[in-house]
């Protein structure tokens, strides 16, 4: 019933520590200007915007999206913003999709932004409650018992995240706007380095990025008038599940699953590493690599870490199913926008238009982002063709 | 140090939320507020042609980025104002004042600052009001130390 | 004003802003049973899992836990990490232990600092026990226990782990 | 595009402090009486459910987490969140619906902005670099937008009298309510100024409390076999950030949604309008067209109680419930966000 709708424009800023040289809006701005003009169009032909970053407390601005009105060009128009944790930027890409997909709009920009260098991120994420324990030091403290509980299950060699970590680096050496370029990095660097959260590394860690992501999704009808060839969103999904309950596997969250299963579905997918040719995944520290190729379906369960080690998923190892071949969140974090960026980055490599990171021939790729404690999953399939 | 109403109802602690954040300006909020630095009130041109101040660095109209600055003056006139009896502990003055909207001669746009008066009946719509600069400028909106009466 | 200066590219803006915190009811409850010495957690109505700490609600099923569950401060660790960087505005010196811990009557894990221990020998399925601050120290808070840290009991299988009675491991 | 109808509603009652309730211990009731008006478990038995809120309310990040946990999102849900009044969860929620991906969807709003200094907290929603640095708080801004239209002779101090004795008035019969009482516009007018030109009695008092509401398909609606009303437009617009370019004594933000959501296609028998002050019930009511035969706010409004991040579903609440209940037939309500009315949305409720 939902209405075919495409991606015809996508903008994206440089990412970067610190965006010393614009403010809030002007970096919002230049994501979204992009987007035009790769789209081919005028501010005025945007029918809505859909805003989406992280929490506020990042910039210390309250419901930004009200200060954002005249850099966004949205004087007159209708104007959402989402927050879903970490997810945000997957989740808004969906929700703007959904404008268009639901026959409301025929055009509308989405665009998703973090500044967190405006105060330091990880001060937000830890800033102490009454009546709590003290202990939180940051996200790579959450995740990493979860981490080291994947390591028992799956029994995997200690280097798979050492892998992921240098093989993400590589393709984000061919990505201009990665904010980590480091073409000469090498396993035995990722293995001295600093054991910030053991088991997880400093260069195991996704950067902090400044840096902003933006969207065009236009109706059946315009986007086949567009200048470049649109990407076909072929299915969307979200999931949410609680943060903690009794029972809950962190390891191999339902809600991801069941978010895969969903999208697959609408996309037509039946096996994963088969019918996809590349995706762009969630991974904030390395070991998620496999952790999600086996929440997501491309290996059985216990079994993900393979592919990585075998280079399935490198394109500089020819691998059969590239992921983050744009360098993914370990190469650049702008958190409010990373959801986005993956997103974006698989409608740009079936557009064919992903430069030194395209994966050849790319004709159906996932879109990948999860949030919170990954207990919050958005998803979606983009194709070179309407089915 | 945590109160408890009674045992086990209610747990009250209070904390600050709080952090200095560091935020880059741009150069069209930076220009303003280099100005102001220099003790000079600076706006811009909208499409339409209307002096803007602070600086837009994009028109509500057309979403063109501005960039054509005016140099205003620091004196104008009071568009709307509120009379604050009880000043607020985050608010810029211990003294009852009012917030104003404020046209700078040579602006068509009226700017939100705050005004310092005796009294409620010394401030009047159409009062003609002029920057109160701050001891030391540094390059921020508090570099107006409020306006005052003319 | 010095024409030389360079112009205003950034500012600081000190954003400080009071408020005054309500813990939720079931979490004061178990804050006042912390305050004494005792560990509680609430069990869900519906499905039967006790969550420690209690907050306001069994997640999973969406309903108020209500009913108290006396634990044990004993405790089975469920996975851990090492951490090597300072935590903002707190005392404890790196290297330290996060450990997730699951207390025994417990279906759910809690986080806290693991000690008296070698970081390198802790792991999943260790079982210990809390070390408590002195009494008059102790406050609406789970940093009324100090640390946790381990006990001569054998090692709880990884299937059991947050399944135990408060009773204990009778491995 | 399919037909939406809303089966459920209920707002807890608007109170100054809800005391030792979380905000999780907030939401749970208010979602437990949507799910009797329509005879359903949890969230499970809906295909989608959105919310609002703000994290600055209370003081901590990622605030809507908690939320969840009064969901029952387990097995996991299809689930979303604003950053904004729940009128906009509703707006997402009603997208969701329009293009298949959902037949019916829980809404939900909360707010407990008792904690914290609220005007001082949302000062902090303007412009970082002119004016949150001066901390001018939202009270201060209304005050001015009131003063240009009493200066330029749109309305008087007793029109403004007359807004809050109705509210009060109206109020006695809204168990929701906060602020009630037979209150006369002398009454009102023999107060002392708050903050010139203002009133305290101008202005909403800050209130803890949730608000859920739930909509769905008709057809699903028939099958649940519950009473309902249909959503017959919505549609919400944002205008620009710099008060001195906004026209602040009009609201044409308002009446554009109006003119989207086809505001003007029918007479309107109730309004419920998110005015946090006095004079913008009557900016409101003049973009909206409304006239003499409209009842406006018989809830009271949000002069009476006003949840944060839930105020504005509630109003489309009201409305629905209005029309239900048979004593009116076509419905408008409004929602709004940011400074001096700079975002609304419109939303057309009618008999089904």
């Amino acid at each position: 019933m939902a209405n075919l709708a495409a991606v015809v424009g996508i903008g994206q800023t440089k990412y970067t520590t610190k965006r010393e040289d614009v403010s809030i809006a002007g970096l919002v701005r230049e994501a979204a200007q992009n987007a035009l003009q790769d789209a081919g169009l005028h501010w005025d032909e945007i029918d809505a915007v859909i805003l989406g970053k992280a929490p506020d407390m990042f910039e210390g601005v309250i419901m930004p999206e009200t200060y954002l009105t005249d850099a966004l060009g949205c004087n007159g128009k209708p104007m959402l913003r989402v927050h879903t944790a970490g997810s945000v930027g997957g989740s808004t890409a969906i929700v703007a999709a959904s404008h268009v997909q639901s026959g409301t709009f025929k055009r509308v920009l989405t665009v998703s932004f973090e500044k967190q260098s405006e105060s330091n991120a990880m001060w937000a994420l830890s800033s102490p409650q009454p009546f709590s324990t003290h202990l939180n030091a940051g996200a790579g403290g959450y995740f990493a018992p979860i981490i080291r509980e994947y390591m028992r299950r799956s029994e995997a060699p200690y280097n798979v995240g050492i892998k992921v970590a240098v093989k993400d680096r590589l393709h984000g050496a061919r990505n201009p706007l990665a904010h980590l370029q480091r073409p000469d990095i090498t396993m035995k660097e990722v293995e001295d380095s600093f054991m910030l959260w053991d088991p997880i590394r400093f260069l195991e860690s996704c950067p902090s990025s400044d840096g902003a992501c933006a969207m065009v999704i236009a109706c059946e009808e315009l986007a086949e008038q567009g200048p470049k060839p649109p990407a076909w969103i072929r299915g969307v999904a979200m999931r949410s599940e609680p943060t903690m309950y009794a029972g809950r596997d962190e390891v191999n969250p339902q809600a991801g699953r069941d978010c895969a299963a969903d999208v697959y579905r609408q996309a037509g997918i039946t096996d994963p590493r088969r019918d996809l040719d590349c995706a762009e995944v969630y991974v904030p520290f390395s070991w998620y690599e496999p952790m999600w190729l086996e929440n997501l379906g491309f290996a059985p369960e216990g079994e993900g870490w393979k592919l990585t080690l075998e280079g399935a998923t490198s394109l500089d190892e020819d691998g059969d199913i590239p992921w983050n071949p744009s360098g993914g969140v370990l190469s650049s974090n702008p958190i409010g926008a990373s959801g986005m960026i993956r997103f974006a980055e698989a409608a740009r490599q079936v557009r064919g238009d992903a430069g030194d990171h395209q994966v050849k021939g790319a004709r159906l790729a996932l879109g990948h982002a999860y949030g919170g404690g990954a207990q919050f999953f958005a998803m979606w399939v983009v194709g070179a063709n309407k089915e | 140090m945590p109160e408890s109403d009674s045992e086990s109802e209610i747990l009250n602690q209070a904390f600050e939320l709080g952090y200095t954040y560091t935020r880059s300006t741009g150069p069209v909020v930076g220009r303003f507020l280099t100005g102001l630095r220099e003790r000079q009130v600076v706006g811009n041109r909208g499409s339409d042609g209307r002096v803007i101040v602070p600086p837009m660095e994009y028109d509500p109209g057309t979403a063109e980025a501005l960039s054509e600055f005016v140099d205003v003056s620091e004196e104008g006139e009071v568009v709307s104002w509120a009379w604050v009896k009880h000043p607020r502990e985050a608010h810029p003055s211990d003294q009852p004042f009012a917030w104003a909207m404020i046209r700078l001669d040579g602006a068509d746009v009226p700017m939100v600052h705050w005004v310092q008066a005796n009294r409620e009946a010394d401030i009047n719509t159409g009062s003609r009001v002029r920057v109160r600069w701050a001891e030391e400028t540094t390059g921020s909106i508090n570099d107006i130390a409020g306006f005052e009466l003319v | 004003m010095s024409e030389q200066q360079e112009p205003v590219t950034g500012i600081e803006v000190p954003i400080y802003l009071k408020y005054n915190f309500t813990a939720g009811a079931g979490p004061a409850r178990f804050l006042s049973q912390v305050k004494k010495g005792v560990l509680t957690g609430q069990r869900c109505p519906r499905c039967d899992q006790v969550y420690i700490p209690p907050r306001g609600s069994c997640a999973a099923c969406g309903v108020a836990t209500e009913e108290e569950v006396v634990l044990s401060d004993k405790a089975t660790v469920q996975s851990f990490t090492i951490v090597s960087i300072p935590i903002p505005n707190n005392p404890i010196q790196p290297p330290y232990i996060i450990a997730n811990l699951v207390a025994d009557g417990a279906n759910i894990s809690f986080i806290h600092l693991m000690s008296e221990c070698v970081n390198e020998d802790v792991r999943i399925g260790q079982r210990v026990q809390a070390v408590w601050k002195p009494e008059e120290e102790w406050d609406y808070a789970m940093d009324n226990i100090r640390y946790f840290k381990p006990i001569d009991e054998a090692d709880v299988p990884v299937g059991q782990i947050g399944k135990l009675p408060v009773s204990g491991w009778k491995g | 595009m399919r037909d939406i109808a809303i089966v459920a509603f209920h707002q807890s009652r608007a109170v100054a402090d809800a005391g030792a309730c979380n905000e999780v211990e907030m939401i749970m009731p208010v979602l437990n009486e949507v799910y009797q008006q329509v005879g359903i478990n949890n969230a499970q038995d809906v295909d989608f459910v959105c919310s609002g809120s703000c994290d600055y309310l209370q003081g901590a990040a990622f605030a809507f987490v908690a939320g969840v946990d009064a969901l029952g999102a387990v097995p996991p849900i299809k689930e979303s969140h604003v950053e904004m009044d729940a009128a906009w969860a509703l707006y997402e929620s009603i997208l969701k619906l329009r293009m298949g991906h959902a037949d019916s969807a829980l809404v939900y709003g909360f707010g407990k902005s008792s904690p914290g200094e609220l005007p001082v907290v949302l000062s902090q929603q303007l412009d970082p670099y002119y004016l949150a640095p001066q901390w001018i708080d939202t009270v201060s801004l209304a005050a001015m937008q009131a003063r240009l239209m009493l200066d330029q002779g749109m309305l008087t101090e007793r029109d403004m009298a007359e807004v809050v004795s109705r509210s009060r008035r109206n109020a006695m019969r809204n168990p929701a309510a906060q602020l009630a009482g037979d209150v006369s516009v002398e009454q009102v007018l023999a107060e002392e100024t708050y903050l010139s030109p203002l009133r305290k009695a101008d202005c909403c008092p800050v209130s803890d409390g949730a608000a859920a509401m739930i909509i769905c398909t008709v057809d699903k609606a028939r099958e649940w076999g519950v009473p309902y009303a249909l959503i017959t437009g919505i549609d919400h617009r944002i205008e620009t950030h710099n008060l001195g370019m906004r026209d602040l004594t009009d609201s044409v933000s308002t009446r554009q949604a109006a003119e989207g959501a086809g505001v003007g296609a029918g007479a309107i028998d109730v309004a419920e309008l998110y005015a946090p002050f006095s004079h913008q019930e009557i900016i409101l009511s003049r973009a909206l067209g409304l006239e003499g035969s409209t009842s406006v706010n018989p809830s009271g409004g949000v002069l009476a109680g006003n949840l944060m991040m839930a105020s504005g579903l509630s109003r489309i609440g009201e409305v629905f419930k209005r029309v239900v209940s048979g004593e009116a037939e076509r419905g408008v309500a409004h929602a709004t966000s940011g400074p001096c009315l700079q975002h609304n949305l419109v939303t057309v409720v009618e008999k089904a």
